[in-house]
């Protein structure tokens, strides 16, 4: 518990702020804090995740067309793209806590470089569909979506109302997802800047870590988004 | 009804507690819900009444005065915990008896067709008479109704039957009464739908067998839901599949398909009852029958509520050896006539 | 509870666990499979790459129990809010309506 | 670093309110006294907005045919009056006013974990409020609090998005300070302060705020959702696309039946602290009444299908949410008996919280009583959407919540503000408070069973009686709600000074002068003693609980006079 341990080295470290004991009862506060709010984002995105079960549930052969369509390469290379960023954000903090300066400032280079790269494809993959009539809202003065189904080999029965409702799921996960990266991108400058300023030591880089398991969580979430919205219609055929 | 007074307050001024009981749960439900208030008063009475003795016997005297701390006694923690619970459990139990048999409509209950909409009900009964706003059925007949909603979200409720449930657009929900008392009795819009919710009234009006058979014979019985349901079928083209009369071709046959247990293609199997024929319909692909190619397009969008209803009414009426929807008097056989009321229902062929 | 530093080995190694797994998730999304057995390899895959990340990447292997806790509760709440949803959409044709 | 033994606390004449002037020093404050007291400001404010609503509601109520407002302007008025209510006004009220001003003082810490958020989440509230606000005046909304689909997308022409965007916002706020709170309690107790010496008030702040952090996002992205179909004219709760309308109930009330518990467990902590404290004995059966909160919370999440038993969800889920509706009420049971057990043999004060106190447990077993009517499936359905709801969650709310809240208001009045509240004005309308409500809201059990619908803007005639009667005494509340805004106002001015410890509690948050010095410790205190243990009198002045005399001419006890 806090209360118990009392570092005296680190007492008038610059970086504690006046209402906290020490640095190691400030670490804890805020590693436990990122969880918790990673554990919010958990429930956040597990609305979507529901809804988007229940449907592929319920439209099976809608799902699978609609998904055949999305960009498999892209896709692929944006997950290969986050695992890498994944990746360095670990060297990054890794670097951190020993101390080796350079390498944390060039990992987290790499790491938003690959992060814009991820952002990049995928407003290519949302032109594309832009492009392909594949933004819902039928409903809409300009109607955004129409795609020519007849190009699309539609197993019978499918209606075109439910390839437009797995398209409106698509670019709500992947909308929120991309935001979090935004997000996830801005802090990294952050942390990147205070980081050539030299705030971060072995004794004190909680800021660092904590962006970090942000990151990883929104790396989490694309390795389930991936088969769920990319995968899922392979088998049955398509393109 | 504004000028006739509802019996509902008349009737019950012994006890203007509890409203008109005039279906055959009204009574099971009030029992129930005696029993909760009885156990509601006990501990109501039993915490206050232990409140304000304590309250008053143990005054503060002085200023200065430490009672001696109690730590607590687990004895009474469980007591007090198991006791409530066991009582839980019971009503728990009692509701969830008397829920089942609200929402589990008999075999041989007669069948009327519910849409809500924006700010009205409409009703048809099987055989052809069209109300809005008023539900004319007799005693002592087990009702089911068929519901769906148009729009949005609406609640069919009946204070005097105990009766309660959504009506949805996009499927159907049921619910069945058995009325024990003539009279007329208040029916509310009890899911908010928008600004004229507190208008989408109406009212159940329950008649003596005899002057519900001088009801049906007095108004105008159009078209019979299965009949027009026919000429959908032919019009969308269900026959090139189906055969004209449902005998089955690249589609399965329908004629008994009702109520039938069908062997889906993944290997399950699933009553066809209205949702499913419905989905069968809109959303061919879902459950797709054995033996069949997925090569049923879908309605989605082509037909509204009413005409799926038609629809699936004539599918209902396509019981072996019966030509239904035919004729605009003989009512869907599949389900018992409700006319003449005064003769007991016609056992139903269907195999649920 | 002075942290532990993870070694760079240990990443790489995780590194690579991933993007193994990314080939086998696709590879496997084109056989077709019996049933939703390709649903389940799928999600096996991606819950095994997912529990990397937390464990190694994210440090829980060497991290307090109060961390785990926390964890464990976000999946709890989520397997909640699917279990009892699905409690309803799964029994709905159970009795005919 | 700590000292061995606990401190008296020296006199102070500098405190968290004459620490700095001006509205900067307010605005930009990072200290959590202060932050509770913005909160404290702008939630009256809802409330009394709300309570506007409240009254046109009644207004129009009073005869069958709605003759006040036209059928749409109603709709907005109970829309209004529930959204300001439950997300503007009672979700916030006990945690983010007394919560932030107590949560650090009762662990012996100088401020929760991270002020600079606790004051981000005060921001974060207003914005939600104004947008919300901004809906309201901009033409209002008339979905009802609970937004249901298809109207709230497709049908409702009213600003649905805007104060959906509110509720979206003001949610983070809740978010953030669960999630401060939670970290808090976890690294920032004092020396000493175990789990089990924590006050019961803080282990129902623990239990809000796992709800808070576990149940809010859900809300979040729900109304998320509900925006994008509102704007793209289609989505996943819409069936003219093949989605499903009953989505979004399961999503709403995933959070909105344990939000009902955000709003009654900190509440249950207030009168914890109350019973206790007031009777001079140690809260009978600690252990119960704290897991009972965790319970409470847990279990809270298990059974939202309450709430669409009617709703076409299978019947098979209907008795699975009814079941667990019951096991949720066994923990509220511990609770209830537990207070009424902790009275015994105690030294009972009458001072206005403690009226306020017993209030809370008759009214809250009543209508948690009432929630068993609503969980138990054949009666619900009958009752479903009736007044009988509307008087159920009324007598646990405002009953309930709200009595508590004003309860824990005048309880800590001393140690907020420095000033003594009116004690008799204070009793008498505590009791003007009682009789009101229970003339409002018990015709509306009646009303309800009878039939007549809630969210009606003209009902049958038969009804009217009863909601003249509740049209009364909602007056009557209104004006007993009215005396205590003017004379805790009043007080800040003219009260009698306060002594640091005015009720002699062993509270820590009552070991440091009244109002606190902004680092609410002179030394971090060490904590050597259990929760609720009441020291000989003597021995507490011997340790200067009594606290700062120099500002108060009258030291002798307040209470039992
Ligand atoms: C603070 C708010 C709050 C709280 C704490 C509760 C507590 C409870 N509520 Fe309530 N409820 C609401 C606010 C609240 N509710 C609101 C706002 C609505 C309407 C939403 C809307 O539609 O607008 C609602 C609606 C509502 C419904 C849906 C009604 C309908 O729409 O058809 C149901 C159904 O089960 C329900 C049940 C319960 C139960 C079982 C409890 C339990 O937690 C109560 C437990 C407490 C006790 C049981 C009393 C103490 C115990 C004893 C004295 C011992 C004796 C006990 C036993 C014998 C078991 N509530
Ligand atoms: C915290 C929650 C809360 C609180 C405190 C209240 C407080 C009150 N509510 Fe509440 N109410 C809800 C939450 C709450 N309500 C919710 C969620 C709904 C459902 C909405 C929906 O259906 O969508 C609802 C619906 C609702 C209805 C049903 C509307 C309908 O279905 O058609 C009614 C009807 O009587 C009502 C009445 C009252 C009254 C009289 C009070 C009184 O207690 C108010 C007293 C407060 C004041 C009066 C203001 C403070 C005092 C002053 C400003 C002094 C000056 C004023 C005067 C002298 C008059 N409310
Ligand atoms: C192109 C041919 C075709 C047309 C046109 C067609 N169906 Fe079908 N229908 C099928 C096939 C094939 C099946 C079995 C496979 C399946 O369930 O999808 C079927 C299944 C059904 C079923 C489920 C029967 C069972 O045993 O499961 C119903 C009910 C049904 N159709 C009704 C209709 C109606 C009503 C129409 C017109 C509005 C219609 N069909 C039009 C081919 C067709
Ligand atoms: Cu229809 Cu309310
Ligand atoms: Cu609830």
């Amino acid at each position: 518990m806090a209360e118990t341990h009392t570092a005296e080295h680190d007492t008038h470290h610059a970086a504690l702020a006046h209402h906290f004991e020490n640095l190691e009862q400030q670490r804890e506060a805020g590693t436990l804090a990122m969880w918790i709010f990673l554990v919010t984002e958990i429930m956040f995105f597990g609305g979507l995740f529901l809804a988007y079960t229940l449907y592929r549930s319920t439209y099976p052969a809608a799902f699978a067309a609609a998904s055949n369509h999305l960009d498999l390469t892209l896709g692929a290379v944006n997950t290969v793209i986050l695992i890498c960023s994944s990746f360095t954000m670990a060297m990054a903090v890794y670097c951190t806590q020993v101390g080796k300066r350079r390498g944390m400032i060039i990992s987290l280079v790499l790491t938003i470089i690959l992060g814009l790269g991820f952002l990049g494809i995928k407003a290519v993959e949302y032109h594309e569909k832009y492009v392909d009539k594949l933004i819902p809202g039928h409903l809409l003065p300009w109607n955004p979506f129409g795609p020519d189904l007849e190009k699309w080999d539609l197993p019978a029965g499918v209606s075109e109302r439910q390839i437009e409702l797995f398209y409106w799921i698509y670019f709500a996960l992947t909308g929120l997802h991309a935001l979090h990266m935004i997000i996830g991108a801005g802090v990294l400058l952050v942390i990147l800047y205070l980081g050539i300023k030299g705030r971060f030591s072995p004794e004190y880089h909680n800021p660092v870590e904590v962006t970090g398991l942000y990151w990883h969580f929104v790396d989490i979430v694309w390795i389930f988004l991936f088969p769920l919205l990319y995968l899922l219609g392979r088998h049955v055929g398509g393109h | 009804m504004p000028e006739v007074k509802p019996k509902a307050m008349l009737q019950s001024q012994w006890i203007p507690f509890i409203p008109e009981s005039a279906s055959t749960f009204s009574d099971k439900v009030d029992a129930l819900y005696f029993y909760l208030t009885g156990v509601t008063v006990f501990f109501t009475l039993l915490i206050s009444g232990a409140l304000i003795y304590f309250v008053l016997k143990y005054k503060r005297r002085s200023p200065f005065e430490i009672p001696r701390p109690i730590a607590g006694s687990i004895k009474l923690e469980t007591l007090w915990s198991v006791i409530p619970f066991l009582i839980a459990i019971s009503i728990f139990a009692w509701g969830a008896d008397i829920y089942f048999e609200q929402y589990r409509p008999p075999q041989n209950a007669v069948e009327v067709y519910v849409v809500g909409k924006q700010w009205m009900w409409k009703i048809q009964h099987t055989t052809g008479q069209r109300e809005i706003n008023e539900l004319h059925v007799p005693v002592g007949r087990k009702i089911k109704l068929i519901m769906t909603s148009e729009d949005v979200i609406h609640n069919f409720f009946v204070p005097a039957f105990r009766m309660k449930a959504d009506v949805l657009p996009g499927r159907y929900t049921t619910q069945w009464f058995e009325a024990t008392k003539p009279g007329r009795y208040h029916l509310f819009c009890a899911e908010y739908c928008g600004m004229n919710h507190s208008g989408m009234i109406g009212s159940v009006v329950v008649l003596e067998p005899t002057d519900f058979d001088s009801w049906l014979s007095g108004t105008a019985g159009e078209q019979t839901p299965a009949a027009a349901g026919r000429q959908h079928y032919e019009s969308l083209g269900c026959a090139s599949c189906h055969g004209a009369e449902g005998e089955g071709g690249r589609g399965p046959a329908l004629v008994g398909l009702f109520g039938r247990e069908v062997l889906l293609a993944s290997g399950q199997r699933v009553t066809a009852d209205e949702g499913y024929i419905r989905e069968s319909i809109l959303n061919p692909t879902a459950k797709v029958s054995a033996g069949f190619q997925p090569i049923m397009p879908t309605f989605f969008g082509q037909v509204n509520e009413e005409q799926l209803m038609q629809i699936v009414a004539f599918i209902k009426s396509l019981q072996i050896g019966t030509t239904a929807g035919t004729t605009t008097e003989t009512p869907a056989a599949a389900t018992p006539s409700p006319a003449p009321a005064t003769q007991t229902p016609v056992q139903e062929t269907g195999t649920r | 509870m002075s942290e532990h530093i993870v070694p760079v080995r240990v990443y790489v190694v995780i590194f690579f666990a991933l993007m193994v797994g990314t080939v086998i998730t696709v590879v496997a999304a084109y056989q077709d499979f019996p049933g939703a057995l390709n649903v389940v390899i799928a999600m096996a895959i991606a819950v095994a790459k997912a529990t990397l990340v937390v464990l190694y990447f994210m440090h829980v292997r060497y991290s307090a129990p109060l961390v785990w806790v926390i964890v464990a509760s976000g999946l709890f709440w989520l397997a909640i809010l699917f279990a009892l949803t699905f409690s309803d959409y799964m029994s709905r044709h159970w009795l005919p309506i | 670093m700590h000292p061995e033994s606990f401190q008296p606390p020296t006199p102070t004449r500098v405190n968290y309110l004459n620490a700095e002037y001006g509205l900067k020093s307010w605005l930009l404050t990072k200290d959590h006294k202060r932050i509770g007291m913005l909160y404290l400001g702008s939630i009256s404010f809802f409330f009394l907005l709300g309570g506007i609503y409240a009254m046109l509601i009644r207004l129009e109520l009073l005869t069958p045919q709605g003759d006040l407002m036209t059928s749409t302007t109603y709709n907005k008025v109970f829309t209004q009056h529930g959204i300001i209510m439950i997300f503007f006004f009672l979700i916030p009220s006990i945690p983010a006013t007394l919560g932030n001003f107590l949560v650090p003082l009762m662990i012996g810490a100088k401020d929760l974990a991270f002020p600079r958020i606790n004051l981000l989440s005060w921001y974060i509230f207003m914005a939600g409020g104004l947008i919300t606000i901004y809906a309201l005046l901009a033409g209002g909304v008339d979905t009802g609090w609970t937004f249901y689909t298809p109207f709230s997308t497709t049908f409702s022409n009213s600003y649905v998005v805007a104060t959906g965007l509110g509720i979206f916002i003001n949610g983070f706020s809740s978010i953030l300070t669960g999630l401060n709170f939670i970290v808090t309690i976890h690294t920032m107790r004092a020396p000493g302060m175990t789990w089990f010496r924590l006050p019961l008030f803080i282990w129902s702040h623990y239990a809000t705020s796992l709800i808070m952090i576990l149940g809010t996002p859900v809300i979040a992205i729900t109304v998320l959702l509900l925006a994008f179909e509102r704007v793209s004219g289609i989505g996943i709760f819409d069936p003219a696309v093949g989605g499903d309308p009953v989505l979004f109930q399961h999503l709403f009330w995933f959070y909105s039946h344990p939000a009902v518990y955000i709003m009654i467990l900190p509440g249950m902590g207030v009168v914890s602290e109350l019973i206790a404290n007031f009777s001079r004995k140690n809260i009978f059966g600690y252990t119960f009444v704290a897991f009972s909160s965790l319970a409470i919370a847990v279990f809270g999440f298990l059974v939202w299908g309450h709430h669409m038993f009617v709703s076409g969800q299978s019947l098979y889920a209907g008795m699975i949410f009814s079941f667990l509706s019951f096991a949720v009420a066994i923990p509220s049971a511990i609770k209830v008996f537990n207070w009424t057990a902790t009275l015994y043999k105690g030294s009972i004060s009458y001072d206005t919280p403690m009226l306020y106190a017993l209030g809370f447990i008759g009214l809250f077993t009543i209508g948690g009583m009432t929630g068993l009517f609503l969980a138990t499936l054949a009666v619900d359905v009958h009752v479903h959407d009736t007044y009988f709801v509307v008087a159920h969650f009324h007598y646990i709310m405002v009953g309930g919540a709200l009595l508590a809240y004003l309860g824990g208001l005048h309880y800590w009045w001393p140690k907020i503000s420095g000033r003594m509240y009116p004690e008799g004005w204070g009793r008498f309308s505590a009791l003007v408070i009682f009789v009101g409500f229970h003339l409002t809201f018990f015709p509306q059990f009646i009303a309800g069973y009878l039939g007549m619908p809630r969210r009606y803007h003209a009902y049958p005639p038969e009804f009217q009686v009863f909601n003249v009667l509740s049209s009364a005494g909602a007056s009557i509340l209104g004006v007993g709600l009215l005396i205590p805004v003017i004379y805790l106002v009043w007080s800040m001015r003219y009260g009698k000074f306060a002594v640091g410890n005015p009720w002699h509690l062993p509270g820590l948050e009552w070991r440091t002068s009244s109002p606190p010095p902004t680092e609410n410790f002179v030394e971090t205190p060490v904590v050597t003693w259990e929760a609720y243990e009441f020291a000989p009198l003597e021995e507490m002045e011997v340790v200067g609980v009594l606290g700062d005399r120099s500002q108060d001419e009258s030291a002798t006890p307040i209470s039992g006079d």
